[in-house]
């Protein structure tokens, strides 16, 4: 029996997932066309995996598995975990990450909507815990063409060493190491660009484009990516004015590694993070914090993911004391 | 050696001492937490908890003699409240004290009632009219429906009926369809 | 003066006692399903842990090392912790008997808790002064009652989740404690916190 | 010239598609007279009335028929002049589909108006308004049928503004608009009547700004009586809140009247029809109802309370395809249960629906934690928490986000991209909450009475126990008195009782004589004012009882036997023997029993247990049972 309202006129999930998808797809061609078409075989890995695992998860709980696979939210998240893994790692720590991510971290409690970490990040963390090793392999821009890529994500050999090469990141945490080195410096080395990463930044511009487009779709709201990329701003600008020498300048920070994807994509993920504006507000700010915390000083050279989890962790504590006043709680004009 | 044992009992003897003076000086007496208890069972002093009395069954569970799961009118509800403020793991109703029932009225069928009295002095809330040789019945807002009064009847003319739901005590039913498809289990 | 902090921050989150340490599981697993129960353990268990850090100390300064029985020094800091457990106790009991009903069991356990022993021990291992070691301890409290009080806040929202069958209940809190010290891994590391 | 008011906003609403234009076309007609008319008991929030007439009584249009029941209760009138078929339960025009206690009235046709006196407003205080107000059966006609008279009572504060709502923001009615376009005056006039119980200082208009006709008809009407406001069109921006809101910016927590803020807030259609009843003296029997959805002609209806919807609906001649009648707007209304449920003072539009006009829910999905529906909340609520709690089950939490401030408006459930049926969880939530309280305020009833009773019996036994001490005591100094001097009364007084032994045998002995006194003393009972054919039958049993009676001796033993002492084995035989004699007596003499008029094989059957008796009596008696 249908009761009011009569009028549902909004578009599915499956709208929502759709937009992400299609926002990421300027990110995806630029970061092809910087680093060769494994990525690709990568994004299509990881989407197979991902509805294999949601259709063998909902048909284990019984549900009938048509309408959620058509929401298509878990190939959102394996194109995000496809996304954040290094393009070059096997296909079997691909499958491995999709499978943490859709059935460990969204369907152990209760499938879409009710997991309480975001699952991308969850296989992230896993997988960097696991395999620093394999996870620190990132290619060089433009060094290889795309059947040396198929071979070493399918095949046996890994002789890695010859292609692969330090991101901005991982150069500039083993470079400050060497006594007397400085970030100037190191910044001119090759894994160096203009801003950030050579490379990366042009990933990173596609997907700020990308972001700014779901913005503007009003799928997700200014809150998190504003509060997340000024705090990153801020604080890695006041700590490379203080100490140019140890810290690298905020814009580096912003365009290299995965903080314009995440800024975007990944904190916005609306199941595992904050609710109140407020709330957006204060869980942006954490992660950047956190993010460059454990990026100046903490042992990995991307701590975005551990930010993103540890505040997922927050994010109950946090929607609980942001409530917004409710209408004729404000004060306003009450006698 | 011996330096060990004057050290151990040095540290016993000043801490017996704090414990002694903290024991007085923090005395406790009465315990709120029963009429606490109290507030949530449904008063309909039926008994059928084991204890002669709402009141008396709070205490129990108080004094941890009672488990949380007795109290049939309470029904299921009444035991997730009292695990929640007890902070004791939810437990189903123990069938041994009866079965949850929807909500009824005790009814007094005037062509057999003598007029005995039994049930009024049978009913603990007071909620049958009548005196002796006179013709009885029962107020339904008042009746909590613990059925107390339909064993003493000597003529069997009390009987349960359960109230029907009014346009005023209609309830919204709940949304959830149940998503599971039966029978299509995963081989 | 930064290195006090270094070692509170240290002690809250880089070596957080919970999720690093892995210590003080029991109550961590068995009081978090209410958040107003979590803070009010959490908070007892503070007021323990720190006490039990100053007065080991001095007990191990003063009474142990001149003495030279360092080989009392476990069953010393035991019964002293198990003091101040009592004595927090029949506060509680006194300050808010619902509280105490609710903690039930768990009030006492404090003195099994090994955060509660654990931090005195390491402590002494580290060689710290008074003050460092009630600042240590006090960092392991906080770190400890802001794991708790994050998981009850977790697990309060995951009441209402459809966990499948056989997940339900302390499976899917296990399950969530893993993924929370995965997160307290990122913290690994930061050598200037060590 | 819309006076510069400073206008505020509310968060969150939408803007729907008003589909109002096909039904303001053509004016407001008259529906004619229906043969029967059902007229429900339970027409305002709170208490149902209670009926003033019975069935075949014949009542005047407009004639009081069912009285208000306490304070929050408006009485109920005949619609119509007619005779009274019943009073009984008739399918209500509610989504439960349940019957409840209504007056089912046929129509006379001649449509005799009872006699209606005019209320002389300047002189009446305004008590006497509010009853009379209350007795015409006056509730707020916006949807939510609070009665009028109670929200007629000026606050704390006193009032400053009396608002009158033309916002009329729900999608698909026109009712309001209509009556604005048309009966202006009528309106303003009843706004100047509240105005006047109130004791407000000024009274504010407020129109959305889709409905200019509306607004030029008012002002005409209102010139310097009113402010005449143009309101921003989004949906909900007709609910009182937030109209309020709007033009005062005044925010009315939910659980506080808004006449503690000193505002108040009708519709049109209640000041029109505060004019109807103080002016012309007539109570509240028609409303202005829009017909439109899947119907071919949209239009509205002067319509009376009590019609069938399926009579009103036919006027606009609905598509084939309608499957079912929705009570108000597409947001707010309520599925009828069937096509025959009759129009009540809450219904302001009837829609026709069809799977086209309003296609069926879309499958339920998970909810994502998105904040659309956060966003569109005008209550500045957090739906997505009260839904996560609402389907736990978990009401208590759901009450901490104020599941109670909710207006059930529906505008985040329009915006779900889940296409979560979030009101239904709130309602449901709601329901059961008010289902607790309800048990709850039992239960405390049932404990204090419980305890009232435990009292009451200590105090019982305390006070016999007193009784019975202070008569030992009593019995103790008569013994100690009779010691010294012989009783001259009857009492049996045995040699000096020095003992307790003979102390229990006085006490015997006086409650032997006390019972024997007793039915001699006893009066009949009851046997004075009895009709005659009772006096008649007792003296048939009379006779009887002497005609069986054997030796006086006997009778009176047995008639107190129940605490006569037992005199001796002796006696007792005779005793056997005549109750046995009796028993012989009684069987010979009693008539026998209703054997007249019963059925051949019946007949048959107490004949062959008559030969079976008379063979028994042949054979050598039984030896007679011990007496039990």
């Amino acid at each position: 029996m249908m009761y009011s309202p009569f009028l549902r006129p909004a578009p599915g999930v499956r709208g929502v997932m759709l937009t992400v998808l299609l926002a990421l797809l300027p990110g995806i061609a630029t970061y092809a066309w910087q680093f060769g078409a494994g990525i690709l075989v990568n994004l299509l890995l990881a989407s197979c995996a991902a509805m294999a695992a949601e259709a063998a998860m909902l048909r284990l709980r019984g549900r009938a598995a048509g309408l959620a696979l058509g929401d298509l939210s878990a190939v959102v998240t394996a194109w995000l975990v496809a996304l954040s893994l290094p393009p070059l790692v096997p296909w079997w720590l691909t499958v491995l990450a999709v499978l943490i991510a859709i059935v460990a971290a969204k369907h152990l409690y209760g499938g879409l909507g009710q997991n309480p970490f975001n699952p991308a990040m969850a296989a992230y963390c896993a997988m960097m815990v696991a395999y620093p090793a394999l996870m620190s392999q990132w290619p060089a821009p433009g060094q290889l063409d795309f059947s040396a890529q198929l071979d070493l994500i399918l095949g046996g050999a890994r002789n890695i060493d010859a292609i692969s090469s330090a991101t901005a990141l991982d150069a500039l945490r083993t470079g400050l190491r060497a006594p007397g080195a400085t970030v100037d410096a190191l910044r001119q080395t090759p894994p160096f660009g203009f801003l950030g990463g050579s490379g990366w930044e042009w990933v990173g511009a596609a997907y700020l484009l990308g972001g700014l487009a779901l913005l503007a779709r009003r799928v997700i709201t200014w809150h998190m990516p504003l509060a997340f990329l000024l705090t990153l701003a801020a604080v890695s600008g006041t700590a490379w004015l203080i100490q140019p020498a140890q810290f690298a300048p905020p814009w580096f920070h912003i365009v290299s590694g995965g903080a314009l994807l995440a800024a975007f994509f990944i904190i916005t993920d609306p199941v595992s993070g904050a609710t109140t504006p407020r709330g957006k507000l204060i869980f942006g700010a954490g992660i950047a914090l956190v993010a460059w915390l454990i990026r100046s000083f903490g042992a990995y050279p991307e701590g975005l993911a551990f930010a993103v989890l540890l505040l997922n962790i927050c994010v109950p504590l946090i929607d609980m004391k942001t409530q917004p006043p409710v209408f004729g709680h404000r004060g306003g004009e009450s006698p | 050696m011996l330096s060990a044992l004057l050290v151990m009992t040095g540290i016993a003897l000043a801490i017996g001492a704090a414990l002694g003076y903290a024991a007085v000086r923090f005395r406790v007496e009465g315990d709120p937490l029963v009429e606490k208890i109290d507030a949530i069972l449904p008063q309909t002093q039926c008994g059928q908890c084991g204890y002669p009395g709402c009141k008396p069954y709070a205490q129990a569970i108080a004094g941890g003699e009672a488990e949380i799961n007795q109290c049939p009118p309470g029904g299921e509800e009444g035991i997730r409240k009292l695990a929640d403020l007890l902070g004791r793991e939810f437990k189903p109703l123990s069938e041994a004290h009866g079965v949850e029932k929807p909500k009824a009225v005790a009814v007094i069928d005037e062509q057999i009632c003598i007029g005995c009295t039994l049930c009024i002095q049978a009913c603990p809330v007071d909620a049958i009219v009548g005196a002796a040789k006179q013709m009885h019945t029962v107020v339904d807002k008042l009746c909590t429906g613990c059925e107390l009064c339909v064993a003493p009847c000597p003529v069997d003319c009390i009987s349960m009926v359960t109230q029907a739901e009014t346009v005023q005590t209609w309830k919204w039913r709940y949304p959830v369809v149940p998503l599971r498809v039966e029978g299509k289990r995963a081989a | 003066m930064s290195h006090y902090l270094f070692i509170v921050i240290g002690a809250v989150l880089v070596n957080n006692v919970v999720f690093v340490r892995i210590l003080g599981l029991c109550p961590f697993m068995g009081v978090s399903k209410k958040l107003e129960t979590a803070v009010g353990m959490g908070l007892a268990t503070a007021f323990v842990l720190t006490l039990g850090a100053g007065s080991s100390y001095l007990i191990d300064r003063y009474l142990l090392q001149p003495n030279d029985l360092a080989y009392l020094r476990t069953l010393s800091f035991i019964v002293v912790i198990a003091a101040i457990v009592q004595l927090t106790e029949l506060v509680i009991q006194k300050s808010s008997p619902l509280l105490h009903q609710v903690l039930g069991i768990y009030l006492p356990l404090i003195t099994t808790n090994c955060a509660v022993l654990g931090i005195p021990l390491l402590n002494v291992g580290m060689g710290h002064d008074l003050l460092e070691s009630l600042l240590f301890g006090f960092g392991s409290s906080a770190g400890f009652t802001l794991a708790l009080i994050l998981f009850a806040g977790l697990r309060e929202r995951l009441e209402g989740a459809d966990v499948p069958g056989p997940f339900k209940g302390t499976a899917i809190a296990m399950i969530t404690a893993a993924f929370m010290s995965l997160a307290f891994m990122g913290f690994a590391g930061l050598d200037r916190f060590r | 010239m819309t006076a510069l008011r400073k206008l505020f906003s509310f968060n969150g609403g939408i803007k729907p598609e008003p589909h109002k234009a096909a039904s303001t076309v053509e004016p407001i007609a008259v529906a004619p007279l229906p043969a029967r008319l059902v007229v429900p008991l339970w027409q305002s929030t709170g208490a149902a009335a209670l009926p003033l007439v019975q069935a075949g009584d014949r009542v005047l249009k407009g004639q009081r028929i069912g009285a208000a029941d306490g304070g929050l209760s408006v009485a109920v009138h005949a619609p119509t002049s007619g005779t009274v078929l019943q009073i009984g339960p008739q399918p209500m025009a509610h989504p439960s589909g349940l019957l409840a206690p209504a007056i089912v009235l046929a129509a006379d046709g001649e449509e005799r108006w009872a006699d209606l006196e005019p209320v002389n407003v300047a002189g009446t205080p305004p008590d006497a308004l509010r009853d009379l107000l209350r007795d015409a059966g006056i509730v707020g006609l916006g949807g939510a049928v609070f009665p009028s008279h109670q929200k007629l009572r000026p606050g704390p504060h006193g009032t400053r503004t009396l608002i009158i709502n033309g916002a009329e923001c729900e999608p698909f009615i026109t009712c309001d608009d209509m009556l604005m376009r048309e009966r202006a005056a009528g309106i303003l006039r009843g706004a100047a009547l509240m105005k006047h119980i109130l004791q407000a200082r000024e009274i504010v208009i407020g129109i959305e700004d889709n409905k200019p006709e509306a607004l030029a008809a008012m002002q005409a009407a209102a010139g310097s009586e009113a402010e005449v406001v143009a309101v921003p069109t989004r949906y909900p921006a007709g609910g009182a809140k937030q109209l309020i809101r709007v033009l005062t910016g005044i925010e009315v927590p939910h659980g506080r009247r808004s006449t503690d803020y000193g505002v108040q807030c009708f519709n049109v259609g209640t000041a029109f029809a505060v004019h109807q009843a103080l002016d012309l003296g007539r109570p509240l029997i028609s409303r202005v109802v829009t017909i439109a959805g899947n119907v071919a002609r949209p239009r509205n209806y002067d319509v009376l309370i009590g019609t069938a919807m399926r009579e009103v609906v036919a006027l606009a001649g609905p598509q084939p395809d309608t499957d079912r009648y929705i009570m108000g707007g597409p947001m707010m209304g309520l599925p009828m249960p069937d096509f025959d449920a009759p129009v009540v003072k809450a219904t302001n539009a009837i829609l026709a629906s069809s799977p086209a006009l309003f296609p069926p829910a879309p499958p339920e999905q998970p909810c994502i934690r998105c904040g659309d529906c956060a966003r569109a909340c005008p209550a500045d609520l957090q739906p997505l928490e009260l839904y996560w709690f609402s389907r736990a089950r978990n009401f208590g939490k759901a009450q901490e986000y104020h599941l109670f401030d909710c207006i059930e408006c529906g505008c985040c459930a329009y915006v779900c991209p889940a296409h979560i049926p979030l009101v239904d969880y709130y309602r449901y939530a709601k329901s059961e909450v008010w289902a607790h309280e309800r048990e709850k305020e039992a239960a405390d009833a049932a404990r204090q009475r419980f305890e009232f009773r435990n009292f009451r019996q200590e105090r019982e036994e305390s006070e016999k126990a007193a009784k019975l001490a202070a008569r030992n005591a009593a019995a103790a100094a008569a013994a100690r008195a009779s010691a010294d001097k012989p009783l001259p009364t009857g009492e049996p007084a045995d040699a000096a009782p020095s003992s307790t032994e003979d102390k229990k045998k006085a006490l015997i002995a006086a409650a032997l004589a006390r019972a024997q006194a007793q039915p001699a003393a006893a009066p009949p009972r009851n046997t004075d004012n009895l009709s005659a054919d009772t006096q008649a039958e007792i003296a048939a049993i009379e006779t009887r009882r002497q005609q069986v009676s054997p030796p006086a001796g006997d009778d009176a033993g047995e008639t107190s036997a129940t605490s006569a002492a037992a005199p001796g084995t002796a006696d007792k035989k005779a005793l056997i023997a005549a109750a046995m004699a009796r028993a012989q007596a009684q069987q010979a003499a009693a008539p026998p029993r209703n054997t007249d008029k019963l059925s051949p094989a019946t007949q048959a059957e107490i004949a062959a247990i008559e030969a079976r008796r008379q063979q028994a009596a042949s054979l050598p008696p039984a030896p007679p049972e011990p007496p039990k």
